[in-house]
């Protein structure tokens, strides 16, 4: 692509505004190879744990109108040799990577920080949609207002790497999450991850379609669900956020951009367009600029704040 | 993704001991090379490639490796599984003549694959290769059609004594072959690749799959990122030649690289 | 149809499962007249407040892949004029018919039974999922177990007909509430009300596209969220569920049953299919019953529970 | 939902005082009798029937009454609105001898209709009626269509004195016509209905219209609950003569009854 796209994000100079979404492509290098050489400005990879995870059994995926139920599992090989895979990315490109990790509690996100520290990621993505249960009533962490502001601030307090944390949308009011996480020193916000969980029946054998029974939403149908949270957050604070959630063409991207994105995450749209999803959106935000007389992204205007 | 059908299954032939063949009637529409994910919902959903494919019946040709292929073993004609597919990518369909190599478990889809070939009018030779006599299949299947078969056993129980890979390289030195076609282990392809380095191929490859919608990136081979269930799992020589997991490593469930 | 998918709710016989859900096809005698006419086998009223309500202006309503946003805003005639509908209804029908009434307290609840208990309605349904913020967190009426157990209690001392409470799918334990629900004395449970809300933006105007910014998901893509609360409720509790969301085909319809309702609302799908969509599914829920030889709805099985 | 369309106001001509015509160049494809729902996102989204279809454009014609339409009178041409249907039912079109009987912003919709009717062939008279003068629309628009046209005032103030109903009885008495359409004040077409007892129609209605897609019930029409946006806004006379509340109520955005 001649056609520009370039912009910034936390003080890194990028090609494209599109990023590719932690999970989505996995954790091998080869994988953000092939996204980056389809038009990606910045790749993520898939959240790594301490330890290596198996992740579900089968079936993890299942389709319905509109979106996609997944139950990966959070299936990555282990923090050591996640990150041997983003340090042999970065050894051939310097397209920024975000490294994104998970973890149940501050010690051990701790314990992944150091070892990020030590790669040659780009920033350090604190995936906090945990959907353990951390009392009674069933509160995800990324729901919880201390859980993540204090994970947030250890987390801080020892990362070479700018800190995004990674918000959950199934909260009743992430406009306070995204602000303790931002009092707690995050550098940027990435929302949202999948919606729900949700389930599917398969009514001949009468048995949930996953075998994990329950998977999260993602796909086309979350995007008004996204934008909302992002517009609702993007009012309420200063740092950027990376706005993802179903978007698919080019046009959704613009309405991420709208609600307060800084950037805009692309996930299930790889299945629903293939890898050439990120050119093929890249080329749609370039003709709507063209059509409506923006210069370049910075002109695009955002929605009045609420 | 390709729309979830549960059905019943409709004949099951016994091949060997732990290969079996699983008929559907159902009218799948793949194309040779192609695989379908199966399902039990009793825990796993596997990739299984297209061993026949008419317009009112399709089969898989499964060999018992673990949990879910032994589950799948015990399953009855009637009984009902869920399939997903046919995914990814096929052989090209030559006109000339061509050479089929395969080994073990991943001989049968051959079976779907030259009986297309035959209707486009290809002169087709195949090497159906196993270990042992007892795990050679599908030898009486390729009777039925208008093809040369060469039968091997590495322990000449059956057929010529060798691998797969000898007797290829056999007769290429002794015929013209337009184009080659491979399917079964890995090593067996790694090692044919250093015999054939003239002839244009296309190689089945197996990586471990989830998703099989392009999605999990489970599948990626190294280092261009092609999606084996999506770009794959019919890989021309182009692309083969760029792989450098080819032969070497493999992932697993959790992406971890193991050597072959 | 000749074919009979007769069954029972709350002990009262019915000619089919579906249920028209509360909103769609709005207040009006004659709304209920169609879609009865057209297979449904209860009929529920658009939500009662007590004084009239003019709802929210428009743009009410916008489409996306796989579902559909409304902020209609509860507009109704109020409680006075809406029984009047209702009564008007029953003079010549003797299909079972839900009396859906609104407010946000439990006082405003009892004053809406009082006027319920008066007319010819048959069930009363309270709607729950009120978006009101009751606390600094934003959580709804239908997420507070201690409102949801007072009311119900409450209405159930002096409502003539049996209640139905309608949960909110946007809480973090919707079993818990269920169970509040129940333990108060509430005959059935109606769930899942709109998901999110989502909001979606006119990229060309740079403006929300709905005017009161933000509206309830449902239709299709909601239908796996539903599908998974209900299994969870049904799986926790004992009095019968209207499951609703997303139900299009006779497939949602079956998989709403797997999952545990009792009978099935339809509410977007008379969007997507025209008000002939009881009848469709009702042929459709027939013709599995005879591929899959099920004699009749009750032999339809359930997944095991949780 | 047809797919919601953002479009400059290509063209803006004042009829009357409180009457403008606003053009868009966009291709939609609209039946006469259709309607879209146009909103400019600052509060309200509101029905207007299509005045004009072409390949290339089309045209609604808007009467200024309250908030909704006063701000759209202060729009330029230029100026962003946005637009999504076209919506509903429309007109049978007839070969044959017709009347159209139309009162006030409503009939504008004829312009559109009456080109559809000459090119299916049929025999065209218009009666064009307005409260007075300064009211009267689309007399110099209809002019230039092959029809007949009657313009009437009730005060007699441009074309023939009386209503639309006097009009339409009279030549009705004279004449024979295989069709009648009206589309006009409600009241005025109930008159009308009393006087056409053996001829076939049409009405166009109007309801308080929300969702535009049949699902919030507010346009519902008693006692068979036809909803005017799916299966109206014209009605054939089969379905006028059950309505209970034709000229007698109409509900508001509440729901609630008003009387005529
Ligand atoms: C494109 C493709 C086509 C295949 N076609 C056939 C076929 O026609 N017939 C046949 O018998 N087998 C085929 N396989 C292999 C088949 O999928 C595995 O044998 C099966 O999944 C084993 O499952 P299990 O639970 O019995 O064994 P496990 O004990 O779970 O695993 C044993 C081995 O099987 C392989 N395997 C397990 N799960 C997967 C997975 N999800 N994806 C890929 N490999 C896996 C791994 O190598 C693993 O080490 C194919 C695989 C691929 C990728
Ligand atoms: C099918 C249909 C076609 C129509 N075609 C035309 C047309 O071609 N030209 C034209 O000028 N007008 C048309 N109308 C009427 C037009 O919609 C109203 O004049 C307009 O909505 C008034 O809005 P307002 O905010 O300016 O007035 P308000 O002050 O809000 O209301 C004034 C009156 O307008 C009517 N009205 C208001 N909102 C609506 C609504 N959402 N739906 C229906 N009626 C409403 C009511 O009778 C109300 O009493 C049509 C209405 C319908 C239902
Ligand atoms: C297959 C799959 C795997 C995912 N894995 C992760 C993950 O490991 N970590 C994470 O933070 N989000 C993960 N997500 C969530 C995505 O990053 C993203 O937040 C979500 O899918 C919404 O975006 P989309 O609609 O564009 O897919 C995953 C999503 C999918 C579909
Ligand atoms: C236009 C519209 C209006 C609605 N109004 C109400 C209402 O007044 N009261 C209520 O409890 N639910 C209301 N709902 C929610 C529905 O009853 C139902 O719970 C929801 O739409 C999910 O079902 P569906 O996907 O089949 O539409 C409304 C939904 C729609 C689309
Ligand atoms: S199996 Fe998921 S990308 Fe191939
Ligand atoms: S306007 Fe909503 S049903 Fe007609």
């Amino acid at each position: 692509m001649q056609k520009s796209l370039k912009t910034e994000f936390l003080g890194r100079p990028i090609t494209s505004p599109l990023v590719l979404s932690a999970g989505v492509m996995g954790m091998a290098f080869s994988g953000f190879n092939i996204s980056i050489e389809n038009g990606a400005g910045i790749v993520t990879s898939k959240s790594l744990t301490l330890e290596p995870r198996m992740g579900h059994k089968g079936p993890v995926v299942a389709e319905f109108e509109g979106g996609l139920l997944n139950c990966m599992g959070l299936c990555n090989p282990g923090i050591v040799d996640g990150l041997t895979e983003i340090d042999q990315f970065k050894k051939c490109s310097d397209i920024p990577i975000i490294a994104s990790v998970f973890a149940t509690n501050t010690i051990d996100f701790l314990k992944l920080t150091s070892h990020v520290n030590k790669s040659k990621a780009d920033f350090l993505e604190l995936n906090l949609s945990c959907p353990n249960v951390f009392d009674e009533f069933g509160i995800p962490l990324a729901a919880s207002l201390e859980e993540v502001h204090n994970i947030v601030k250890a987390v801080k307090q020892i990362s070479k790497f700018p800190v995004i944390a990674k918000l959950s949308p199934n909260v009743y009011d992430i406009v306070s999450i995204a602000k303790a996480a931002e009092s707690a020193g995050a550098d940027a916000l990435c929302m949202i991850n999948t919606v729900g969980p949700g389930m599917l029946i398969d009514t001949k054998m009468v048995k949930p379609v996953l075998f994990n029974k329950f998977g999260g939403l993602s796909g086309s149908c979350i995007k008004p669900i996204a934008l909302k949270l992002i517009y609702q957050t993007y009012s309420a604070v200063n740092i950027p956020i990376i706005g993802m959630g179903g978007v698919t063409y080019g046009e959704d991207a613009i309405e991420m951009l709208m609600a307060g994105a800084a950037v805009i995450g692309v996930g299930t749209a790889v299945h629903y367009r293939g890898i050439e999803v990120f050119n093929k959106i890249n080329e749609e935000i370039f003709e709507f600029m063209e059509e409506n007389g923006y210069k370049d992204l910075n002109n695009i205007p955002r929605l009045e704040k609420l | 993704m390709e729309k979830r059908i549960t059905i019943k299954i409709d004949r099951i032939v016994e091949e060997t001991n732990d290969i079996k063949t699983f008929t559907f009637k159902h009218t799948l529409g793949a194309k040779p090379g192609q695989f379908i994910m199966l399902t039990d919902f009793e825990g796993g959903e596997k990739p299984f490639s297209i061993s026949n494919c008419t317009k009112e019946e399709f089969s898989v040709t499964v060999k018992r490796i673990g949990e879910f292929t032994t589950r799948l073993f015990q399953k009855c004609e009637g009984d009902y599984v869920s399939i997903r597919g046919a995914y990814g990518s096929s052989f090209f369909v030559s006109k000339n003549k061509v050479l089929l190599v395969g080994g073990g478990y991943a001989v049968p889809t051959f079976y779907f694959f030259a009986k297309v070939l035959l209707e486009a009018g290809a002169d087709v030779t195949l090497i159906n290769g196993a270990r042992t006599k007892i795990e050679h299949v599908f030898a009486d299947r390729f009777i039925e059609l208008d093809i040369k078969v060469l039968n091997v056993t590495d322990d000449g129980s059956f057929g010529e004594k060798g691998t797969a890979v000898d007797i290829a390289q056999k007769i290429i030195s002794k015929d013209k072959f337009d184009f080659l076609y491979a399917s079964g282990p890995e090593l067996m392809m790694k090692a044919l690749q250093n015999v054939i380095k003239d002839i244009d191929y296309e190689f089945l490859f197996e990586r471990y799959m989830k998703c099989a919608i392009g999605i999990c990136g489970n599948c990626t081979m190294d280092p261009i990122g092609l999606r084996l269930c999506v770009e794959g799992p019919v890989l021309p020589k182009k692309k083969v030649e760029l792989l450098t997991e080819f032969g070497k490593y493999h992932r697993d469930a959790s992406g971890k690289r193991h050597e072959f």
